[in-house]
């Protein structure tokens, strides 16, 4: 590879800090807006944790369709950063390609497949998460119907949802899981729309995975008068007496864990897990719902909680859409 | 007093004069006509008067006041009215709405009961008829020019600007149009109008403007001059008297019809039987929109006949494409040259070539011969005298190109050698004389070479003149042919008027 | 299955979905009428509607007034729609250029200026419209409670659908608004006011499509996000050649339109065992099956798209 | 004269463009001389910068010359996007169906393979407006959202990797991919590919009886069918001609750039593609050109994004901004007076 670090100088952002101790140059790539108050958002929050904290260069591309992807890459090796972050499986194999040209750089997929030398994959075990918003959900209704919304069919986001089927349905094996996919990370409105079909069906509870959209989906439980469960991060603030609980994925720790890793040389080319155990997977409190749920609920939750965190329940991580 | 005067108008397009300093008046009570050569700058006078264009120089009095118009919104309220020489009229709607346009409602609401009623007034009072409720795109085109001409009426104008409207209007039409004329004359009105018929403007002017080349030449008095001298001051030179040609012996057929039927919901065509012989001229007279249309159309292939036959040459013609139809020597002289016989955005040498581009000498393996195509359109330009924008010559993109010019290109592109039967639907329309004449001489050398000609035509005296037989239409059939040479306009007019020739030797 | 779909209970709540995801369709689509009508295609209505959203949701946030967040996204959509009047009115432009880039440039600023207003703000949410249900017609089975319990923009729009084809069908001036599609040569001649009224035609095209977006807003979400309209503008496109350009048959096809969309996303919800993308594609397949069994005449304006330069040929 | 106007209308766009673009960095709190260097540095300097260009810009040829090739005929397609994804998809079909078939045997038949694809979906407007008048326009719009959906069940269903969970396909092989000339850049032979075809499509529309036939068809039906040429037969080549290229910018993104089918795998290039012919006139070496300027905007616009961490939003600002002013340039410096009159349709 060239490493063509001759750029140097010019790659000087806004971003960059008085106190630059690491020197490294750390990038950041994600397939939609980093204010989506989701999924991109939460990434790019850990990359100004990484700049706060270690004091590291940053740049980040946002809403980069899958035709840019390389050439994003490609530009940030040339310009000598050090570290690449794909916030998507869909950046696996750009890394790869990209990877063989600059060895020297380091590229992080998250929730990627993909490993090499220097290449490695951060996949987030959100079933966990998923899994205990269907249980909590499945022991809240009443009516043994509770629904699900989803975005566009990524792995990442079909195992969340099966994850969140596989746990309502230990809770209670009779229970009606209602999915839907909107196919979009955006349409509020269409997500809901699916959600109040569900309402409409019976569903008492409504979980979701879509992201922005995903709004559109607690809404319409707020206005029907329903529990909802979150996504991504603690989401309670949107609608206090909706959200019963969020499963969060910490994805600022995630990516700060992979720049230390990188920083500290501990960077291995490898596919690694990160769950609950990892403090990566996190079930937010219940806040002002929390007198409404039962004890025994609780003490069910923070068990299987215990159970998964000590590595005696395996979270089932299914990837294929059930439809 | 004069209700108008231009004084001083100039305009020009791309630096060229297309009005030069004219300077003219309207009487109230006057039937004022405008004479010219195509492109002599008739319509752009006009245009300037009602607000289409604006005047590089001059200036406008209109009833005593200098006024400037920006719109014919402008013109309209000051009360004048205009009959467009290309249909202004929305395809879309009813007679009643486009009479209607653009006027103020007495209410929130139209009131069409009540504009009926006045249209309906208006056409008796003036013996224009039309079906008020009739979707404009269902008229014929003589229809619509009535409805135009209701349109202006309607607003009531004082001063009424018609620019060649009698150009589709048949002889007895045009006779009543002119007792419109009279009587709105009688009333006050003052008229200008546009023609290229000298006998109409003879008959129904008070006064003549003969404008040269956006130049004004004169204005006469009527009764003071004759059809010759007017010709010789718009022109600038005398025109040769045709040779009059003597039918010809009869050759043997080349088209024949056979209850050809046309099947459609308006105005289908009916049991049509027609032969054409070599070296022949056959008039088709009638009023616009009787299905000569359908009948040019049915022949060349652009619609096929649902029933009944027609040979060309001996040889059926049934499944055959508007293409081998022309190959076989079936050309085409439409009447709507902006619609079907020029794609107007193309240049003069690539309408040329519309007909035979696909083999030599325009093409050859697919491939186009620019310099053929340039060289055999230099050589139409010159020949037909086509009179194109002086830089570009070949490559003027038709639409530049006057009526007149425009003709001449289809002329030069149908009447080939291959050719064998010419059918010209209208072929004159619009024309002035000189082009006319350029038309109907070339129409006759065809016969003197033996070719036929099938002549659809609302001018009685272009059918009278040139035809061998007259076949006559009306409401889709042929009601009666006639010999050239024995038939008179009253009996012509008689059947077109839908008398049957039987009815009539009774 | 089946006899899960027809029933009364399915049917209403069904139909309540058609008419919430039509009612921005029909906005917008009233919008591109008026533009249509007088000759000038707007392609860039989903910039117009996206530009609304947004200035709803700002105006609905700065003030927590609905009104205004209304009056805002109005003049947003207006903001997009006259740009794109100036270009093909008073330039004769090509208008899917116009269009095309208005749609671009739209998804860009509004996505920015989100970005600079949202940042640093937890509380996103704007007030909403309360719904109104009207008392015996909401009533009535099946299509009561959807024609008849919702917001006032709701009843606004059925009442503007109705005015709309009585301005085109019964008054002079919706006579001289319409001719000018069919053609401006003959609006012109006839003294009509070709540009002024094209202007207006494009105001109403933006106030009507910036409603379109601030319905989203303001009744269905309280939210924004980049890119909220998802194509919609597109599809109002749509809806007003499906419904052949008059307001009745626009409203009917954006019904179908919002009915296909709600069927599909309760089909998922009732596992139906088809891949979530073959059933996302309903409403696209209904709207090319409603164009086949509609088939008619086109109803399309003659110069539609053609700018008129007065005195060119 | 009328070469100075046009001079000085293209500096005031350049002006006003510079303005926003400063505008909107300080806004969003960055420095703007930065940025615009950065700006040029991406296209300029580096030869990855600048190859990428022509990377970037092989797709929108292929789609710009679709719409030019469709709008000559005034067939609107605006399906372009739709075409692009069958192309694709039926591309990298063949080419993981027949792994027996040669390297450069499998390219062709995805080319072939691609271009028929795309064809036939536009061929289905067409014949849809040909045959019941059904507009183009709505249909085209609805065929692409149904050509992104089926991609979308392919990748999950029978074309999905065996080996892999995601909704992608198989990767192809390396003898199957479009080779790269000039590595480490990404250019490829596909642009060459592209200049080609935009001289073959510049031929036949300029130079033979095809092209003739089609735009007096483009111009004026009827007059073209009074005189003997085939409107049906004209549209449907057009439509299918305009269908196979635009299907062609998918067939290049799988083998050259993606190298598997995946979701999402056009950014918005049939859209693009439309601006590009309408800016060039419907014209192929126009096209050739414009789609290499744009290309260039972007390649320039991303550079300043990613290094700067600007929001990508600004990329949008400024391309619809560009176009819309070279529309209104007009009215930035006017050619003298009497600019509506005497123009000429
Ligand atoms: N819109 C225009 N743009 C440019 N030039 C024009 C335009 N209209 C007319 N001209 C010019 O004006 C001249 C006169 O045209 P005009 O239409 O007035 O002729 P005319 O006397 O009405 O002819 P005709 O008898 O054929 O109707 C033409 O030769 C042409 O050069
Ligand atoms: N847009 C234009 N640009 C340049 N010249 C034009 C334009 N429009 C018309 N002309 C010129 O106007 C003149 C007259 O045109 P016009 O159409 O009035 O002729 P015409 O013989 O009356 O046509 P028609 O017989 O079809 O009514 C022509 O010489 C033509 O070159
Ligand atoms: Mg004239
Ligand atoms: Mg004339």
């Amino acid at each position: 590879g060239s490493g063509d670090s001759s750029n140097d100088s010019k790659g000087t952002g806004n971003n960059t800090q008085s106190n630059n101790e690491s020197g490294l140059k750390v990038a950041l790539c994600v397939s939609g807006s980093v204010n989506d108050n989701g999924w991109n958002q939460q990434a790019y929050e850990g990359l100004v944790k990484v700049e706060e904290n270690f004091g590291c260069e940053t740049a980040y591309t946002e809403n980069l369709g899958v035709a840019d992807i390389v050439a994003a890459y490609t530009d940030y090796a040339a310009a000598g950063y050090d570290v690449i972050i794909g916030h998507g499986y869909e950046f696996g194999d750009a890394a790869i390609e990209v990877g063989e040209q600059y060895p020297d750089v380091k590229f992080v997929v998250i929730e990627g497949e993909v490993s090499a030398d220097n290449v490695a994959s951060y996949v987030m075990s959100c079933e966990e998460g998923g899994y205990i918003m269907g249980m909590l959900a499945a022991s809240i209704s009443e009516s043994d119907v509770i629904g699900f919304v989803g975005p566009m069919q990524g792995a990442s986001l079909v195992k969340i949802m099966n994850g969140f089927e596989d746990g309502a349905k230990e809770v209670n094996s009779n229970i009606e899981v209602q999915t839907a996919w909107t196919e979009s990370f955006t349409d509020m409105a269409l997500a809901k729309e699916a959600a109040k079909a569900m309402i409409d069906n019976g569903a008492d509870v409504i979980g979701h995975c879509a992201n922005e959209g995903g709004t559109g989906a607690i809404n319409a439980a707020k206005e029907a008068g329903i529990y909802a469960t979150g996504d991504s991060y603690d989401q309670n603030a949107l609608a206090e007496n909706t959200i019963l609980s969020s499963s969060i994925y910490n994805v600022p720790v995630l990516v700060e864990d992979a720049i230390k890793d990188v920083i500290d040389g501990n960077f291995v080319g490898e596919i690694c897990n990160f769950g609950m155990a990892e403090g990566v997977v996190e079930v937010a409190p219940y806040h002002n719902l929390d007198s409404n749920i039962p004890q025994e609920v609780k003490d069910l939750i923070s068990n299987r909680i215990e159970e998964i965190k000590n590595g005696s329940f395996d979270v089932p991580c299914d990837t294929t859409p059930r439809t | 007093m004069a209700i108008l005067e231009m004084k001083h108008i100039s305009k020009s397009f791309f630096g060229v004069y297309a009005n030069e300093d004219i300077t003219f008046c309207v009487e109230a009570g006057e039937i004022h006509a405008l004479l010219g050569e195509n492109g002599a700058g008739k319509t752009t006078l006009m245009n300037i008067l009602f607000g289409l264009y604006k005047a590089d120089k001059g200036e406008i009095i209109w009833q005593g006041n200098k006024v400037s118009f920006h719109s014919p919104k402008d013109a309209i309220n000051a009360g004048i009215g205009m009959v467009h020489q290309h249909f202004s009229l929305v395809n879309a709607m009813t007679v009643v709405d486009n009479i209607i346009l653009g006027m103020q409602s007495d209410g929130l609401f139209i009131n069409r009961k009540k504009a009926k009623e006045k249209i309906k007034q208006y056409s008796k009072q003036y013996n224009l008829q039309v079906n008020p409720d009739a979707y404009v795109e269902t008229l014929s085109v003589g229809e619509r020019q009535r409805v135009e001409i209701l349109k202006s009426l309607y607003r009531g104008a004082k001063l009424l600007i018609l620019d060649e409207p009698t150009g589709v209007l048949t002889p007895e039409e045009t006779n009543t149009f002119f007792e419109v004329l009279r009587k709105l004359k009688k009333e006050g009105h003052g008229i200008i109008i546009i023609t290229h018929r000298m006998n109409e403007i003879m008959e129904i002017s008070d006064r003549v403007t003969i404008l040269r080349n956006g130049k004004l030449v004169n204005t006469v008095v009527t009764k003071e001059t004759t059809k010759e001298q007017l010709s010789i001051k718009m022109i600038g030179a005398e025109l040769e008297k045709r040779e009059y040609i003597p039918s010809m012996e009869k050759g043997k057929v080349v088209l024949q019809l056979q209850n050809v039927c046309l099947k459609k919901k308006r105005n289908p065509l009916e049991n049509i039987n027609l032969q054409i012989h070599e070296g022949e001229i056959v008039g088709v007279a009638g009023v616009e929109g009787n299905g000569q249309k359908d009948l040019a159309e049915v022949i060349t292939g652009i619609q096929k006949h649902t029933k009944g036959s027609i040979e060309f040459l001996q040889e059926p013609l049934e499944k055959q494409s508007v293409r081998t139809r022309f190959e076989k020597g079936i050309s085409y002289i439409s009447d709507d040259r902006h619609n079907d016989g020029l794609i107007m955005d193309m240049s003069v040498m690539e309408n040329l070539a519309l007909r035979t581009y696909r083999g030599l000498p325009f093409s050859k393996f697919c491939f186009l011969n620019k310099r053929k195509m340039e060289e055999i359109g230099k050589k139409v330009i010159e020949t037909y005298q086509v009179k194109t924008s002086g830089t570009l010559k070949e490559a003027t993109p038709v639409k530049l190109l006057s009526g007149g010019n425009q003709q001449k290109v289809i002329i030069a592109r149908e009447v080939c050698d291959t050719a064998k039967l010419i059918i010209a639907n209208q072929p004159t329309r619009g024309l002035d004389i000189g082009a006319i004449d350029f038309v109907r001489t070339t129409l006759i050398e065809q016969k003197k070479k033996g070719k036929s000609v099938l002549l659809i035509s609302a001018d009685l005296e272009e059918i009278l003149e040139l035809s061998d037989r007259i076949a006559v239409m009306f409401g889709g059939k042929i009601v009666g042919i006639l010999d050239g040479k024995t038939a008179t306009r009253q009996k012509i007019g008689l059947l077109m008027g839908g008398v049957i020739k039987e009815d009539m030797e009774q | 299955m089946l006899e899960q779909i027809i029933t009364i209970g399915f049917l209403t709540t069904f139909f309540s979905a058609a008419v919430r995801m039509a009612i921005p369709l029909i906005y917008a689509g009233l919008g591109e009428i008026f533009a249509e009508k007088a000759g000038i295609l707007n392609i860039g209505l989903e910039g117009v509607m996206l530009s609304g959203a947004f200035f709803a949701y700002a105006g609905g946030m700065f003030t927590g007034n609905i009104a205004i967040g209304l009056l805002c996204g109005m003049l947003g959509g207006m903001f997009i729609s006259m740009i794109h009047g100036i270009l093909s009115i008073k330039l004769g432009k090509d208008q899917s250029v116009s269009g095309i880039a208005l749609n671009m440039f739209a998804l860009g600023i509004t996505s920015f200026l989100y970005k600079l207003i949202s940042t640093g703000k937890t509380d996103k949410q704007v007030p909403t419209l309360t719904t109104i249900k009207i008392p015996v017609l909401s009533e009535i089975p099946i299509i009561g409670e959807g024609l008849f319990h919702q917001d006032i923009l709701t009843y606004i729009v059925y009442i503007l659908v109705i005015l709309v084809v009585i301005f085109y069908k019964k008054t002079s001036l919706g006579l001289s608004f319409s001719s000018i599609g069919e053609s401006p040569y003959a609006a012109d001649t006839a003294g009509i006011s070709v540009y002024k009224y094209q202007y207006i035609s494009m105001a109403l095209n933006g106030i009507l499509g910036g409603l379109g977006g601030s319905y989203l807003i303001l009744v269905q979400l309280g939210a924004f996000t980049e890119n909220i309209t998802s194509g919609r503008g597109y599809i109002a496109l749509a809806a007003v050649i499906l419904g052949r350009y008059s307001p009745v048959g626009m409203a009917l096809a954006a019904l179908v339109f919002g009915g296909a969309s709600g069927l599909q996303i309760r089909l998922q919800a009732m596992g139906v065992p088809l891949p979530a993308q073959a059933l996302n594609m309903i409403p696209y397949i209904i709207t090319l099956l409603a164009l086949l069994i509609f088939v008619g005449k086109n109803k399309k304006p003659e110069s539609l798209a053609k700018p008129y330069i007065r005195g060119s040929r | 004269m009328k070469k100075k106007v046009t001079l000085i209308q293209s500096v005031w766009i350049v002006i006003i463009t510079l303005t926003c673009a400063t505008l909107l960095i300080l806004i969003s709190g960055a420095s703007p001389i930065e940025a615009i260097s950065l700006f040029f540095n991406g296209i300029f300097g580096s030869l990855n910068g600048s190859m990428e260009v022509f990377v970037k810009a092989t797709p929108l040829i292929f789609t710009g010359l679709a719409c030019a090739v469709a709008f000559r005929t005034g067939f609107f397609n605006i399906g372009a996007e739709g075409q692009f994804y069958i192309g694709a998809l039926a591309s990298a079909f063949v080419v993981l169906q027949f792994d027996g078939v040669s390297g450069v045997g499998r390219i062709l038949l995805a080319f072939i393979a691609g271009f028929i694809g795309g064809g036939i979906w536009a061929l289905i407007a067409a014949f849809l407006k040909s045959k019941f008048g059904i507009s183009e326009i709505i249909v085209t719009i609805m065929l692409n959202y149904i050509a992104i959906n089926i991609v979308g069940i392919a990748v999950r269903t029978f074309m999905m990797d065996p080996n892999g969970n995601l909704p992608q396909s198989a990767k192809i092989d390396k003898s199957v991919c479009l080779m790269q000339v000039l590595k480490p850049t990404r250019l490829h032979i596909g642009f060459f590919i592209a200049i080609a075809v935009v001289i073959l499509v510049w031929i036949v529309l300029e130079k033979t009886t095809i092209g003739y036939e089609l735009r007096a068809v483009g111009y004026n039906k009827r007059g073209a069918a009074c005189n003997g040429i085939s409107i049906t037969k004209n549209i449907i080549l057009s439509s299918f001609l305009s269908g196979g290229l635009a299907a062609l910018a998918g067939v290049i993104e799988v083998l050259a750039i993606q190298k598997k089918l995946v979701e999402n795998i056009s950014a918005d290039c049939g859209f693009t593609g439309i601006l590009i012919a309408l800016l060039a006139k419907n014209h192929p070496i126009g096209v050739l050109f414009v789609a290499i300027f744009y290309a260039s905007m972007q390649v320039g616009a991303s550079s300043m994004q990613r290094q700067m961490g600007i929001p990508s939003s600004i990329v949008n600002i400024l391309m619809g901004l560009i176009v819309i002013l070279i529309l209104g340039k007009q009215l930035i410096c006017p050619k003298k007076k009497k600019v509506r009159e005497e123009k000429v349709c």
